[in-house]
């Protein structure tokens, strides 16, 4: 973990509530795709948690969806403001047990953490097939981008309006045999991946931080390996510990 | 620039102190710095037996400030001692305080009775005060008979300092610190966590999933610091300030107001890094306001 | 979209009511705005006698929130009947509640007597929670004896339904608010402020001249809301809740935990434009969470 | 008294503690010399009551002493920024009392608002004496400024390092008659030039606010007419109603 001031140099609108923010500043610390920072807001009190979309030397990328004040307030800020952020924090996915045809599942807010991912797991050769779950049309973001990677990218929409009708289980039959899948999105989509899956995986998981560095125990969740901070011995877990 | 101050014979190299429940057991910050800057730290409240505490989501935003209902989550005092306490030790040289909880006057006497032959703590902090979980702890800092009662039965199994750490969720805070004084306290911790609610408009039920939980945060400030203030006239022991601190100058607040040594809580998990960069402005803090030696100020507000 | 709501038989046409002690006798705000958009007021806490207070200073501030030690500054009941009442009623035409403040039963008893003669006065408030006169006001409400003898003897001179304004500074809120419904109360309005303090750094000593004073502000937001909704779940009465109201999504949020109308306070000491802001902005509010009537969403986080 | 928000144009320093911060926006509700506006700063609950130093249409200066949190904060704030501003706050100085030859008197921080009550005066063609007192020559400033406009100035400090060795009552002897005294500044000043001064006068008193507009009683004072609040019904007060 450390401690960083960012500069903002893009913070547009991708969706109606969906907004991409990039950021100039230290990302040696994000040592891996899944992995999410932790954003200071003036007036607020508790950071913000925010998982990586994108991290190269110099340049961390963040999408992020207004659901509250502190995201409201994200959303109104301007390019050339500084903030205080935590990078590093979070397990991540370990990129070392995909196979040669990892599945790549996204759920709405939970799509973000698939694209370094994606472009890792490209990096080393591996076919990467991605699938993007939305409620309708209107809020699907990023897929020209997965597929600029390299990705094989399959969008589901619950009302059918773009791609496959349907939650995201509908797309696995039709992708077919993967070697490994990671997830990340709402936990009712978690749990049907996981009943729909043959293969092992890992789930990364969402919960009201504190600090999100472990030091609160506000985030604990039990696994079949005991108890877990959600925040610092997560977001990911792996298929075989998750209890339900 | 002297900021030593001594508890109950247990000399700090300075006030500052992480509170209970916001530093773990120190290790994992000692990642980050070395903690060795710190006068002391309070470690993570510890039960008899193990404890998931509460269900999540136990963590709710307020402005200034926040809410826990972890319920006390800990490895129980057995784990504690053969595995986080060495750990500790193996990074933190300072004198240690161990904070502990419980649901029974007995569950604090098994505690303090294992607590009490490890050499790395000098001090023993009594949570009477959690408002986090049901059938025990805050019961016990709501009434005066009841607070003194875990005193004298702590106090009868070991020869450490005893500090009791108080709730605010009182009429009258200065009867219960009078009676823990008179059952034997060496200290008084105050203040522990308010207790607080907030409610999610879109789900129209309460954030926390145990619907109230312990609030903190700068917010409490003014609460903690008027309290350590009626307490400092009413009894003659150490108290250890604690509530909404979050910068030097809070620390010196607090200690004007009758704090002899501050805890650093919610604070600590909004910027890891807080506790030493109190440690480190301190002195440039006293410089400003003409203060010498911090011993010189506790209590200066009266 | 509905924002109607009944008191006590009185018909507000929104709960946004401003809260005694930060809104006067209301005609000074008249000038900034129409102020009959209000669902009601509280009008200025007022005596037998006229007071001046509290000496200065008796303002101090907090993070997110504020401390006042003015200590009932009015112009005593005879002139708020003669002067203060007609002014306001010139300039607003809704239902208007007396707060009333004292030092013993008679007092009180006084007050409302005389008020219970005031046509435009909807319901009298009894203060019986001010930290910031000795001798009476917290006293009354810290006991749920005091609090009942107050509330029988109050409602034994007027047939304005009488709400009894608690103080938050008490172990068990509870056990006071039904002690006020079973003396025959007809709502309670709380929370009044949390008894808080700050130290001047350069001078050492309170800011504070009385050395401690109510503390109010969003800070203390989630102590109000817990408590009312504790308090909700033990009594029939309305409630009308108070503490750290700024915007009409903590309205919502306190409705939620049971307040059937809401007073704002220390934010119109910031922005003495914002119970109009709350007003015009409560129907929004209402549409973004799914609320067409408020009166359907009271106590509906329980 | 007016709501309104105000975009900074300057904010600089004139000495180590005084700045001085002009701000471009609507200043019709300022109507007399000796008012002062409310300003609201992001991270504090309560407003800033600074003196207005000078008001024309569309530009307001004042100049503010930092000497806390919230003081050190606006001497942060940079050109371009806005902040929310209550105007028109206070009853001011009466110009009409002035006679012939009024005395201004400033000390430390007080001086500012001496300087739209000098411009003012001027105006009306009155022969206009400030004094203006300090601790030391280093914390002088806005002499060039009252000179420029045609005020008579004496300088006094304490150690004698600029001007006249003293306090402001040992230059109101070097000035000889008076028809009224304007005064502005900490309380024991303030009691020195009533006990020193012939003439009727008004005083501006400091006091800690609440609100700043009357609401909350925070900042009340006796007067010989009664109870007052400095915010609304002063800060101004004539010498004939102060009780010391």
């Amino acid at each position: 973990m450390k401690q960083g001031l960012f500069t903002i140099t893009e913070n547009t609108a991708l969706t109606r509530d969906m907004y991409k923010l990039v950021l100039a500043g230290d990302t040696s610390d994000i040592t891996a795709p899944g992995q999410f920072v932790n954003i200071k807001l003036n007036g607020f009190f508790l950071r913000r948690p925010i998982s990586v979309c994108d991290s190269e030397p110099g340049k961390l990328t963040l999408l992020y969806k207004v659901v509250g004040r502190g995201t409201e307030a994200m959303a109104e800020m301007k390019t050339g403001e500084t903030l205080d952020i935590l990078t590093g924090l979070g397990n991540g996915y370990d990129v070392t047990k995909a196979g040669d045809r990892p599945l790549l599942i996204g759920g709405g807010a939970g799509v973000p953490p698939m694209y370094l991912l994606a472009r890792k797991l490209i990096a080393q050769g591996k076919h990467v097939t991605v699938i993007m779950g939305f409620n309708t049309a209107a809020e699907v973001y990023y897929k020209d981008e997965f597929e600029k990677i390299g990705a094989t990218v399959f969008v589901t929409t619950a009302d059918g309006t773009q791609g496959i009708k349907g939650f995201v289980t509908a797309a696995m039959s039709e992708v077919g045999d993967c070697t490994y899948i990671y997830t990340c999105g709402p936990e009712p989509m978690l749990k049907a991946v996981y009943n729909a899956s043959g293969v092992s995986g890992e789930y990364s998981f969402e919960e009201r931080m504190g600090c999100g560095f472990g030091a609160c125990m506000g985030c604990s969740c039990k696994t079949k390996y005991g108890n877990k901070r959600i925040c610092r011995d997560g977001p990911v877990l792996t298929k075989e510990e998750i209890i339900w | 620039m002297n900021t030593k101050i001594t508890l109950s014979g247990v000399t700090l190299k300075n006030p500052i102190i992480p509170a209970s429940g916001t530093f773990g057991y120190g290790y994992e910050f000692a990642e980050l710095y070395d903690i060795n800057v710190l006068g002391s730290l309070s470690f993570k409240g510890t039960t008899k037996e193990p404890r998931f505490g509460n269900p999540t989501p136990r963590i709710a935003e307020c402005p200034s400030g926040m809410i826990n209902a972890v319920g006390l989550q800990n490895p129980g005092i057995d784990a504690v001692i053969t595995e986080e306490l060495p750990r500790l030790r193996s990074v933190f040289e300072g004198p240690i305080i161990a904070n502990i909880g419980g649901f029974s006057v007995e569950e604090y006497v098994h505690c303090s009775e294992r607590i009490d032959k490890e050499d790395g703590v000098a001090i023993i902090e009594v949570n009477i005060s959690c408002p986090n979980v049901h059938g025990g702890g805050m019961s016990f800092g709501t009434s005066p008979e009841a607070a003194a009662e875990v005193t004298r039965a702590v106090k009868a199994v070991t020869k450490k300092p005893v500090y009791i750490k108080l709730s605010p969720n009182v009429t009258d805070i200065v009867s219960i610190s009078k009676a823990c004084e008179e059952a034997g306290a060496d200290g008084i911790s105050m203040i522990n966590t308010l207790l607080g609610m907030r409610i999610d408009l879109k789900r129209k039920q309460p954030i926390i999933k145990n619907k109230m939980g312990g609030f903190s945060g700068n917010a409490i400030f003014p609460v903690a610091l008027r309290m350590i203030y009626q307490v400092y006239e009413a009894v003659k022991i150490p108290i250890i300030g604690i509530g909404g601190v979050s910068s030097a100058e809070d620390v010196i607040e607090m200690m004007l107001a009758g704090a002899r040594a501050v805890q650093i809580g919610a604070a600590n998990l909004v910027d890891p890094f807080i506790c030493r960069d109190i440690v480190n402005d301190l002195p440039n803090v006293m410089k400003k306001y003409g203060i010498d030696d911090l011993e010189s100020i506790i209590g200066g507000a009266h």
